[in-house]
């Protein structure tokens, strides 16, 4: 027994070792040399994570004495799990995920990275009834569908999500509340499932997933935009890395809004690169689509996100009154208390200091 | 059973391949009925994505370092699943004041889903990979852990007055009868083990992965590629089967006395 | 039945059984022992159980089943405790099992995980004896036992005789001065039984202990015994003692053998 | 998951189940302490029983939460990252009766869960026992269903999604798919090796008896299997619960899984433990009613 007994744990031992070995190899995390300042970026798979892909390829960068620490997620949750964790400095997420950010962790929204209104859209199937009526309600011309086409219908979405708040505010555009209609939470690729699955009677997508579905044959509906709500992408910087050196963060903007610019002065150009990055990450869209994600997608360059932000006289600036009304319908919908919308008002969480150093 | 795996008589395989093609068989049909539409590939298409996915790389790498990064996971938490589990089972069931203090926390958090972890998880560390290994870990540690238990109170009565009555002190009975005649449940709790690791793999990878079988399934839902999901449901379910017959191997070689009779 | 003979040297020492003699290797004095049921009933197994053993004696401790032979012989093992009474080995009371005393148990109790080698050579392995004097003490008591030859095999390929026999082995190995064997044959089938009874008494003739050999078979207690003890119906009290002083090798077509099978027969509740 | 008690040491005839006291042995109980009268010693080497040290289980629930109070309370891991108790049971309590953040009551939330867990549970032991006690005893089956079993038991309940979407659509049905899916496995492991544990003499004996293979099937293998079934019910009862989270992120708008879900996406790790508490207890609690009700209906086994 004494020699199958070592025998056995002499396989376990040896496991561990070719395991942790492999371990590290595969993930070689990027120690950088201590001497060069390194600033970690976190994106999704989405356009706003163009500039920062577009800095690191140009090697903008190391023309301006740093290193981008490139970290990807997924979807908005995760990438606040790792902020609460600093593991990352600066980074582009949704409104909603903004918003959380600020409020649990004290980030600060420090620019505008797009205007998500129209990619934040609801998706009928060809045939669908709801195609019929367009513009029923004359302050909304291009929203498609009426009151009675689109009661006791059956609506899959992702809940406290900006998607969620473009179909709220559809049903408003129609007259309608959300006890006409059957809500059913999922998240996007399970509701692209279903959807295609011949289940439920919209849909509610974003971006990347609503070009896929137009590729299937939906119809685009209705958006944030065509239902009078504007839905911005953010640009986070974390507590840390605002309050204790501000100008790391300025010297990485400064590569963000540069590419802001090249992506508006030659969306061709931007769109071959933008396929690369998908494309390393998995995703693979048709030319269309990849145009799509810039004329649907309005950005800001640096002079027109500092109006953004500017205070006229006291009033609350453009983007304040943005995120406040999206404050306002997670409130309403009872995701964050009033006093959790007040702090995150009056904080100071919505701040052009970086702007302005630019 | 045992004549499955020990011998490989030709006559024995015949059942089980059969069944396989009855299945894809059965698959083809049901696709050629037409009433899932596009949703559900056919085994055609399947096979044409695994084929593609060869050779063109998705995302950062090629198939081969997908599966290898999936295996790297699954086996690392395996491997740490065993290192931990195996002692605290053993542990908590030969001594009762052991059991009395640790078996209420780990009944706690034995039902608690491995997803429901992943917040944790990264919260605690961070994105890379340890994280996952973490998730697969929560799978694995499990069975192993239950089965070490109860392979120690099943322990047969007349042994341990064999080993006491040949002088054995308490410590001895625990490493020569105990141990050794919990093996059989230890193994059976490795096979369940690797399994739940294997099933929590793709959890883990939702924790944001770049490669990972898990993360081709993941991107099938997202790009709506159904070929693509069942292409690596059924990588992961020829490994894991794989892996499984491997490990029986090796517990034919450890354990030569027993009479086979787990899966 | 024809007459079997085995070349056991006939023990000179012949003694009646009476305690009055030298220093007794093994005591008993009023011994009790009572289970608690699962319903908490408590039944009485062993009362006043009074019994001395001498020196390398052949004690056969007779009686009907379930009559609480195999609790006793736990007790002097010291795999059990009495209630009350207790039991001494050369004076000194017997507290928990302990190494000069080596049992064989009914159902063999071999370890499945461990080759014939290594089961005899448990008992020393448990003391910490280095591997090589261990192991050739084993292979020692493995001849000695007929079993030369079947150190790599694993107790599920060994037939019923041969693991008693690897029992028998492991425990002299261990080398007790006391040897308990409890109904070791009771699960073997007739031919084996007598072919084990014999190997029995020709292990016993090389390699002297003091034996207390639990049966509910009288022919073979009378066969093995020099000494017989009558245990009654449960609760067990000693009913009656009988010395038998047949020379080896005995056969059971003896009419002496029989007379006393008879005469033992009569007074015990054995079912015959 | 199988549990399963080692093969006696003695093969063959009258070979002494585990989980069986021997028959014709005279009742000596396993833990046998002397009733009356001194015991000189206790009995060193044998499992005893485990109720008397309740205090000191209690103990270290408490110095558990100790632990994760002082964690929390002197910044070891920051209050973002992992909520405190007493954090967890406002929340807790909160949840009660406030519908916020995820748009139920933790009581619904928990019925909801309850009832798609029973369902899938339910579904996947009545499906999984007599498939393992099948396969278990008749090699054909075996050798048909085995490769497939093993093919599809280790593949993650998650990749099932979008197939139980396109055949059983988003509701209760599908997601109660994804927990039969996992459930299922160890039932099926557990009655497979319950019955392969069947003595070979019992079945020798029911054979003499003139009883065709599915009699003794029936009068033999299942009852000798029925301790091993047992176990497997009870490790099948933590899978369920295990894959929860799983199945209500194909869809929902309650449960426990979806209340977990949206801590996240709400980013409140009380809202998350809260949750994952609940769905812990809610285990332990009924896999220790099944043990209750096992020790009543199979009394001859020895835990």
């Amino acid at each position: 027994m004494r020699s199958r007994r070592t025998a056995f744990w002499s396989l376990i031992i040896l496991f561990i070792g070719m395991v942790l070995v492999a371990g590290n190899g595969c993930n070689q995390s990027s120690t950088a040399p201590a001497k060069e300042v390194v600033i970690a970026v976190s994106h999704q798979p989405c356009v706003h994570a163009l500039p920062t892909y577009m800095a690191m390829t140009k090697g903008w960068d190391k023309a301006d004495g740093f290193k981008i620490d490139y970290q990807f997620y997924a979807s908005g949750p995760p990438q606040n799990e790792a902020l609460a964790s600093n593991k990352w400095e600066v980074g582009a997420e949704g409104a909603v995920p903004g918003m959380l950010a600020a409020i649990r962790y004290g980030a600060y929204i420090i620019a505008i990275s797009n205007d998500e209104s129209e990619t934040n859209d609801l998706w009928v199937r060809p045939n669908s009834p709801i195609l019929k009526a367009k513009g029923v309600n004359p302050k909304y011309p291009d929203l498609y569908g009426s009151a009675e086409t689109v009661k006791g219908k059956t609506i899959l979405l992702t809940t406290a999500s900006t998607g969620h708040y473009a179909v709220i505010a559809t049903l408003k555009a129609l007259g309608l509340s959300e006890q006409d209609v059957k809500l059913v939470h999922m998240e996007q690729s399970q509701a692209m499932a279903a959807f295609e699955a011949g289940q439920g009677d919209i849909v509610q997508l974003w971006a990347p997933f609503d070009y896929i579905g137009e590729g299937k044959g939906w119809k685009k509906m209705s958006s944030g935009k065509r239902a009078g709500v504007v839905v911005p992408g953010v640009v986070i910087a974390s507590k840390k890395a605002f309050e204790e050196n501000p100008e790391k963060v300025a010297k990485w903007l400064k590569l963000y809004m540069r590419g802001i610019g090249e992506m508006k002065a030659n969306p061709g150009e931007s769109a071959k690169l933008l396929n690369a990055y998908y494309k390393e990450h998995g995703l693979t869209l048709d030319d269309k689509a990849l145009a799509q994600e810039f004329s649907l997608r309005p950005i800001f360059d640096t002079k027109e996100q500092l109006a953004l932000f500017a205070k006229k006289d006291g009033a609350p600036s453009q983007v304040e009154k943005w995120m406040s009304d999206l404050a306002d319908f997670f409130v309403q919908q009872g995701r964050i208390t009033p006093a959790e919308k007040e702090k995150f008002m009056k904080g100071n969480f919505i701040n052009d200091k970086i702007l302005k150093m630019l | 059973m045992a004549e499955l795996t020990s011998r490989f008589r030709p006559k024995a395989h015949v059942l089980p391949i059969a069944s396989l093609f009855l299945m894809v068989a059965l698959w083809q049909l049901v696709v050629g009925t037409g009433n899932f539409g596009k949703a559900l590939p056919s085994p055609m298409a399947v096979a044409r994505q695994f084929w593609l996915m060869l050779f063109e790389p998705i995302g950062r790498t090629s198939l081969y370092g997908h599966i290898w990064a999936s295996l790297v996971r699954v086996l690392s938490a395996f491997v740490v699943a065993i290192i931990t589990g195996i002692p605290l089972g053993l542990l908590m069931g030969w001594n009762k004041k052991f059991e009395a203090m640790v078996k209420p926390i780990f009944e706690m958090f034995r039902p608690i889903p491995p997803i429901a972890w992943i917040p944790l998880a990264i919260l605690w560390f961070g994105i890379d990979e340890t994280p996952k290994i973490f998730i697969c870990f929560i799978g694995a540690f499990v069975p192993v852990v239950m089965n070490a238990y109860t392979g120690i109170r099943f322990t047969e009565p007349m042994l341990l007055d064999a080993a006491r009555m040949l002088g054995g002190n308490r410590r001895q009975l625990f490493t020569e009868v105990a141990i050794p005649s919990a093996m059989g449940a230890i193994f059976a709790g490795l096979q369940n083990g690797l399994s739940l690791s294997w099933m929590c793999v793709l959890a883990a990878e939702m924790v944001g992965a770049q490669e990972g079988i898990g993360y081709l399934i993941l991107l099938g839902m997202d790009m709506s590629n159904p070929a693509m999901i069942i292409t690596g449901m059924l990588l992961i379910g020829a490994i894991g089967a794989a892996i499984a017959v491997l490990l029986r191997y090796a517990e034919k070689r450890i354990c030569p006395w027993k009479r086979e009779i787990s899966m | 039945m024809e007459a079997r003979d085995i070349d056991v040297t006939n023990p000179n020492t012949r003694n009646s059984g009476a305690c009055r003699g030298p220093q007794p290797k093994i005591a008993a004095q009023n011994v009790c022992k009572s289970f608690a049921g699962i319903g908490g009933a408590v039944t009485e197994v062993l009362r006043d159980i009074n019994l001395a053993v001498v020196e390398n004696e052949f004690l056969v401790i007779l009686g009907p089943g379930q009559c609480g032979k195999t609790t006793f012989l736990n007790i002097v093992c010291g795999l059990d405790q009495p209630d009350s009474g207790s039991v001494y080995l050369d004076g000194e009371e017997v507290v928990g099992p302990d190494p000069k005393r080596g049992m064989v148990f009914q159902r063999m109790a071999l370890f499945p995980w461990s080759t014939v080698m290594e089961n005899v050579a448990m008992g020393p392995k448990l003391r910490g004896i280095g591997r090589k004097e261990r192991e050739e003490k084993a292979a020692h008591f493995i001849e000695l036992v007929g079993l030369a030859g079947f150190e790599k095999s694993y107790p599920h390929q060994l037939s019923g005789g041969m693991k008693q026999r690897v029992g028998i082995a492991r425990a002299y190995c261990n080398d007790p001065e006391v040897l308990l064997m409890d109904e070791p044959f009771g699960h073997l089938d007739a031919q084996t039984r007598y072919q084990m009874e014999d190997e029995v008494l020709r292990i016993w003739g090389q390699a002297k202990r003091t034996v207390i050999f639990v049966t509910n078979n009288i022919e073979e207690a009378v066969y093995l015994g020099n000494r017989i003890v009558l245990l009654g119906r449960c609760p067990a009290s000693v009913k009656a003692e009988y010395a038998i002083d047949l020379p080896w090798p005995r056969r059971y077509t003896d009419p002496k053998f029989l007379a006393l099978r008879k005469e033992i027969a009569d007074n015990s509740d054995l079912a015959l | 998951m199988t549990t399963r008690p080692p093969s006696s040491p003695d093969s063959g005839a009258g070979e002494r189940l585990a989980i069986a006291p021997a028959p014709g042995e005279q009742p000596q109980a396993a833990t046998s302490a002397g009733a009356a009268g001194k015991s000189k010693r206790a009995i060193a080497g044998r499992p005893q029983a485990s109720g008397s040290l309740w205090w000191l289980s209690l103990l270290s629930v408490t110095g558990f939460l100790l632990f994760w109070y002082a964690i929390v309370r002197f910044e070891i891991i920051s209050q973002a990252l992992l909520a405190s108790p007493e954090q967890v049971l406002t929340t807790f309590i909160s949840k009660l009766t406030s519908r916020a953040p995820d748009g139920a009551t933790l009581g619904a939330n928990f019925i909801t869960s309850l009832k798609l867990c029973l369902t899938g549970y339910i579904s996947a032991v009545c499906v999984g026992v007599p498939l393992g006690l099948i396969m278990g005893w008749f090699r054909k089956v075996d050798e048909i269903v085995k490769p497939l079993f093993e093919m599809i038991r280790p593949i993650p309940p998650i990749a099932w999604i979008p197939l139980a979407i396109l055949w059983l659509g988003i509701g209760l049905p599908a997601k109660a798919y994804i927990i039969w899916l996992s459930a299922f496995v160890p039932s099926v492991i557990n009655s497979y090796a319950g019955i392969k544990l069947t003595e070979p003499v019992l079945i020798s004996v029911s054979r003499t008896f003139g009883a065709t293979n599915w009699e003794t099937f029936l009068k033999v293998g299942v009852p000798s299997a029925l301790p091993m079934v047992f176990t497997g019910l009870r490790l099948s009862l933590s899978s369920a619960w295990m894959t929860l989270v799983a199945a209500e992120l194909l869809a929902g708008s309650e449960g426990l899984g979806y209340m977990i879900q949206m801590g996240r996406t709400l980013a409140r790790p009380d809202v998350i433990i809260v949750g994952m508490l609940t769905i812990g207890c809610t285990g332990a609690a009924m896999g220790y009613l099944l043990e209750k009700l096992e020790r009543k209906l199979a009394p001859w086994r020895r835990s």
